[in-house]
């Protein structure tokens, strides 16, 4: 490809807060950091594991700075994240693998709420195991 | 502008996307239940604390598939969403940073659970 | 001259569309140096607004249709007036190059066993237009444009040629500018191929867009080539009417094809009464023979909406003059009473969605209100149906520039397959010719000089005649006087406005720098339009009769001594010069395929198509 | 009572006396038929014969008038006035591309990066054209039709950010068009493609924001053209992998 001359294209930079021009590119970037306050979820998750194995009297105090506002909070706002991380994960998945039936690609929309439907069965399965114990 | 041919490379990609794509999954279906359970209900008094479940070797496996798949997930989105918001001049550090970070918390859970 | 940007090829295509992405990719076949220059941007030519169809007999559809039967429809629907070798290498050719484009990647609608399926239009005998959805066009300009990046010719994008040049007789190169700095560039070529498409922005309702300013035919024109046919412009029948931003833009052909009918104010199908005595016989004589047809019964005749274009374009308008038209001047075409939602949505969708959006109709539901439009030129430069070699030595035309193939009236789908097939042929002969040169044509300084002031005049500020009234005044008059209908007092007073634009046009100024400057541009186009503006005039006052799409109120009449010419124009010491041109006798084999009835022809032809099918 | 109006802000480049872009306003008679290219024409016609931008066909098929309309991609042929009047309309030349003038930009490094996708049928060994065409039934047509209506106007290049962010990222028609022949059941090429679809500029620069799709005139799809060939590219890595020594272009 034959083009005259560069040197008069007027170059736009793009700013490194273009997810701030258009409310779909910070829902996306919303979407990018939910998996951050997982990680932090589940790093102190993990932490709690660790004071279990430090015996009974670590983990209950560790558990018991659960109580306290501060981490009602936290847990509070990583659950939105991580909510917000289930719905998109499955409509992108109905993108990604789209399901056939018949031949016939079902739609999206369809397919993502059979997947939130597993979701909801996957987390009562977990609730009534953890009940039972 | 790359050329015709590009280098026949082996690029680790589809790897990282791989790890990335399971920990979604991991992360979708149960992250949300256990910060209800875990992070809610017990602290709030709603259920009681049932800290003896943890010791049997299935939840073991069960927890490091539920700990470790999602931290590369964080790991591959962190990298590009830094690099897409303008960082991607340090690319270098940002990659150890994550993906090393989700392989060092992969040793790190294992770790943990093994002791209990 | 010495720092002018300068390029040399073998051979140069002015034009990236259908033709010359086909010749450009056919010359680099064959290991010569190609340069391929268009004035828009790759792909984006006038061939992606094609709808309907590519037409090639590729007997998949109904397995009665062979070249014989295009051939025979071809010249039926010119008049008899096309260039008959043309006409049967055309149909000849163009399954193989269907075929051709198919294995590029094209993609088409497909029968339910695999094959290229293949729709009713206007004029064909059997189903005959491989195509995909109403898209074709974007679909071949597609595959050719991807097929040929990886041929290694050299692109000049959005690059206007405003001069050949010639060294003694032969063909030398060209002038052009960069459409985006305004600066001049060279081409030193052995040969050149002219695919630039047609003329219909010299009209003021035209389905062509900016492009069609008749570029190639005025610089054939000028260089010495000859034009032949310019009198035959078609009015598609069915362009867009309302609201008045899209008044022109083409409805395909296709929506009849697949149904669609024609009624006036009153809900009548006025169709019945206008098949001409040459079709009488082959199309339904009742609206319940036409609806058998397109239940599929074939023993059923083809129902009148799918008469030649021009015969369309005229009872559209006699049935405004008698005053049954629609509020726009227009009638209506109705697929919604055919054919239902879904069906229409599946074969038509950018039908729907261009009266959806642009138009705000629901054609699944309510008929759509259309008009005729400018649409196509048949004339062009006169070539060799063989090589297409015009008369100038080197230059060489295919596509809509090349006049001869289509006669008095081209049928739908035949452009798509005229531009492959001597697309093809132009770029195979363009080498040919190239290769026997033993010495580069030289190019003299001083006529680059001269295109360089001629080019650069209106910045000169001679007057103050601005660009965009001189062109709506242009495609005023010829829509006025050089439009469907036409008288000799018309064409005469339009001939002499057309002087009075010619002596405006040399006070054109613009402002602003050369940087795409789009009124420059203009200013440029002007003049191809006003010398391809007169040729058209002139050929229309020269044929006194009325055949295919030259309609003449005062000779209403086809001629059987008409018939046997062309008339053709050459540009002689700065005077236009129209002469009859014989017509070369045409074979008796080929005469008699026009003359017997269609279905005489198959048997023998077909069988062995299908033995090679068993085969595959 | 006076005839309405309708205001255009107009983004104004013209080298080389200026080297950064400005904006122009243009108060025109208000038409609620009218598309937004029908009133830059009129501006061109009527008021200021040296703005420049591109347009063709008229009915959202060329793809040549895209331009950020209030900071969307659109195809300006196909926006109505009547939808923002009488508010301002700001138009912009295409994000993420150079300028030329105006509202033109520089699409020739988008032409090189359609090359390299070999966007064109791959077969081990080729047919004789005069065999006819290569058997495809619509069921195997339809998997990849959606694919190909791409009418490369560029708009999903503007509104990806990634692109933005990095112009070597080969972007999401070029890729949707590597899918399209993947995905055609004539093509044996998907081989020699995935070196491209592979690179770290090829499909994995991809962050799945999706704005792609949802600007696409025609419906193309390309979000979902790339996430597939993560996916499949993905199968082919394992497969590499875990059998180095099975057969591979």
């Amino acid at each position: 490809m034959i083009r005259p001359d560069k040197s008069l294209l007027y170059y736009p930079r793009m700013p490194a807060t273009w997810w701030l021009r258009k409310w779909s590119y910070f829902l996306f970037i919303v979407r990018e950091f939910s998996s951050l306050f997982i990680a932090a979820y589940l790093v102190l998750f993990l932490v709690q594991l660790y004071q279990l194995g430090n015996g009974a009297a670590a983990y209950s105090t560790f558990t018991n700075s659960l109580k306290s506002p501060g981490w009602i909070v936290f847990h509070a706002v990583v659950l939105v994240f991580a909510v917000y991380h289930s719905v998109t994960w499955f409509y992108t998945t109905s993108i990604v693998i789209p399901l056939r039936i018949g031949g016939k690609e079902i739609p999206r929309a369809a397919f993502t709420a059979i997947n939130i439907a597993a979701w909801i069965a996957v987390s009562a399965v977990v609730f009534g195991l953890y009940l039972l114990q | 502008m790359m050329g015709e041919a590009l280098p026949n490379k082996k690029s680790i990609e589809p790897l990282w996307w791989g790890l990335f794509s399971a920990g979604g999954v991991v992360a979708a279906f149960l992250v949300p239940i256990h910060i209800v359970l875990l992070g809610l209900a017990v602290p709030l008094g709603w259920i009681s604390d049932a800290p003896d479940i943890f010791g049997h070797w299935f939840v073991k496996v069960y927890l490091f598939v539920f700990i470790a798949m999602p931290l590369y997930h964080w790991a591959h989105r962190f990298y590009f969403t830094l690099s897409d918001i303008g960082l991607k001049s340090f690319r270098k550090p940002i990659s150890f940073l994550t993906y090393g970070g989700a392989m060092m918390g992969t040793v790190i859970t294992a770790w943990i659970l093994l002791r209990l | 001259m010495d720092d002018l940007e300068t390029h040399e090829h073998d051979v140069i295509v002015i034009g990236a569309g259908g033709a010359g992405l086909r010749a450009a990719i056919e010359a680099s076949t064959q290991g010569v140096s190609v340069g391929l220059i268009c004035k828009s941007l790759l792909g984006k030519a006038h061939t992606v607004m094609a709808e309907g169809g590519v037409a090639a007999a590729l007997a998949n559809t109904d397995s009665r249709d062979n070249w014989q039967v295009h051939f025979r429809d071809t010249m039926r629907g010119g008049k008899m007036l096309n260039n008959w070798r043309m006409a049967q290498i055309h149909a000849q050719e163009a399954p193989e190059r269907v075929n051709e484009l198919e294995e590029w990647g094209a993609l088409f609608d497909r029968t339910a066993d695999g094959r290229i399926l293949q729709r009713n239009f206007g004029g064909h005998r059997y189903p005959r237009l491989a195509h995909v959805g109403d898209r074709t066009g974007l679909e071949m300009i597609r595959t050719l444009q991807n097929h040929g990046i990886h041929q290694g010719f050299e692109v000049y994008m959005e690059c206007t040629v405003t001069h050949l040049f010639k060294d003694g007789g032969r063909i030398a190169g060209a002038f052009a500018y960069w459409r985006d700095t305004g600066r001049f560039v060279l081409f030193r070529a052995k040969a050149i191929v002219l695919a630039t498409g047609g003329i219909g922005k010299a009209y003021t309702v035209t389905s062509n867009s900016w492009e069609y300013t008749g570029d190639g035919h005025a610089l054939a024109f000028r260089t010495g080539a000859d034009l032949i046919d310019m009198e035959f412009v078609q009015f598609h029948p069915t362009g867009m009417i309302w609201p008045p931003s899209v008044r022109g833009i083409l409805v395909t052909e296709g929506v009849r094809g697949e149904g669609g009918v024609l009624k006036n104010s009153e809900g009548e199908r006025f169709m019945f009464n206008y098949v001409p005595e040459m079709f009488q016989g082959e199309y339904a004589e009742s609206e319940e023979e036409a609806q058998r047809w397109l239940g599929g019964d074939k023993s059923a005749r083809r129902p009148p909406e799918l008469l030649t274009r021009d015969v369309v374009s005229r009872a559209i308008r006699s049935e405004n003059l008698a005053g049954r038209g629609s509020p726009h001047g227009g009638v209506y075409l109705d697929i919604a009473s055919q054919q239902d939602a879904e069906f229409i949505k599946r074969k038509l969708p950018s039908m729907y969605h261009q009266f959806k959006q642009l138009g705000d109709v629901d054609i699944t539901r309510q008929p759509m209100e259309i008009g005729p439009t400018c649409h196509y030129v048949m004339g062009g430069v006169r070539v060799d149906a063989e090589t297409a070699h015009s008369t100038v030595p080197g230059l060489f035309a295919c596509g809509e520039v090349a006049g001869g193939m289509h006669g008095a009236n081209r049928l739908g789908g035949n452009s798509l397959s005229d531009l492959l097939v001597f697309g093809r042929r132009a770029g195979k002969s363009a080498v040919e010719y190239a290769k026997s040169q033993s010495s580069a044509p030289e190019i003299d300084a001083d006529e680059v000089a001269q295109a360089e002031r001629e080019d650069l005049a209106p910045f000169e500020g001679r007057g103050d005649e601005n660009p965009y009234a001189l062109l709506q005044d242009l495609q005023k008059c010829m829509e006025t006087y050089a439009g469907i209908v036409r008288t000799r007092a018309d064409l005469q007073q339009g001939l002499e406005e057309l002087a009075g634009l010619q002596q405006r046009l040399a006070r054109v100024t613009v402002e602003g720098t050369r940087q795409y400057n789009p009124g420059w541009h203009y200013a440029l186009d002007l003049h191809n339009m006003l010398t391809v503006s007169v040729a058209i005039a002139t050929a229309a006052l020269n044929r006194e009769e009325s055949r295919g799409a030259h309609s003449r109120l005062d000779f209403p009449d086809s001629l059987p001594d008409m018939e046997k010419f062309n008339l053709t124009l050459t540009y002689r010491d700065g005077q236009l010069e129209c002469r009859r041109e014989p017509r070369p006798e045409m074979p008796d084999e080929l005469k008699q395929l026009i003359e017997v009835g269609p279905g005489e022809l198959t048997a023998d032809d077909v069988a062995p198509r299908f033995e090679r099918r068993r085969g595959f | 009572m006076p005839e309405p109006t309708i205001t255009l802000n107009v983004s104004r480049y013209r080298p080389p006396d200026e080297r950064v872009p400005t904006s122009q306003v243009y108060t025109i008679p208000y038409r609620p038929d009218w598309v937004v290219l029908d009133a830059l024409n009129y501006i061109k016609d009527q008021v200021d014969g040296s703005l420049s931008f591109r347009w063709s066909c008229r009915m959202g098929v060329c793809g040549s008038c895209g331009m950020m309309i209030n900071g969307e991609a659109k195809l300006t042929c196909s926006v109505f006035l009547r939808d923002y009047h009488p508010r301002e309309i700001l138009v912009e030349p295409l994000e993420n591309f150079p300028v030329i003038k105006d509202l033109v930009i520089d699409m020739s490094d988008f032409l090189d990066k359609l090359k390299i996708v070999k966007p064109w049928i791959i077969r081990e060994t080729e047919k004789p054209t005069s065999e006819g065409e290569y058997l495809q039934t619509p069921e195997e047509m339809d998997a990849y039709m959606g694919f190909s209506a791409c009418i490369n106007c560029l708009l999903c290049y503007a509104a990806c950010p990634i692109f933005g962010v990095e112009t070597d990222f080969i972007g999401p028609a070029a890729l949707a068009l590597g899918y399209r022949y993947n995905q055609d059941s004539r093509d044996e090429g998907s081989n020699m493609r995935w070196n491209v679809i592979n690179d770290h500029h090829g499909t994995w620069q991809c962050t799945f924001v999706g704005e792609c799709s949802v600007v696409c005139p025609k419906d193309v799809d390309p979000a979902a053209a790339i996430q597939r060939l993560k996916v499949d590219t993905a199968k082919h890595w394992i497969r590499s992998v875990l059998l180095p020594w099975g057969k591979r272009a």
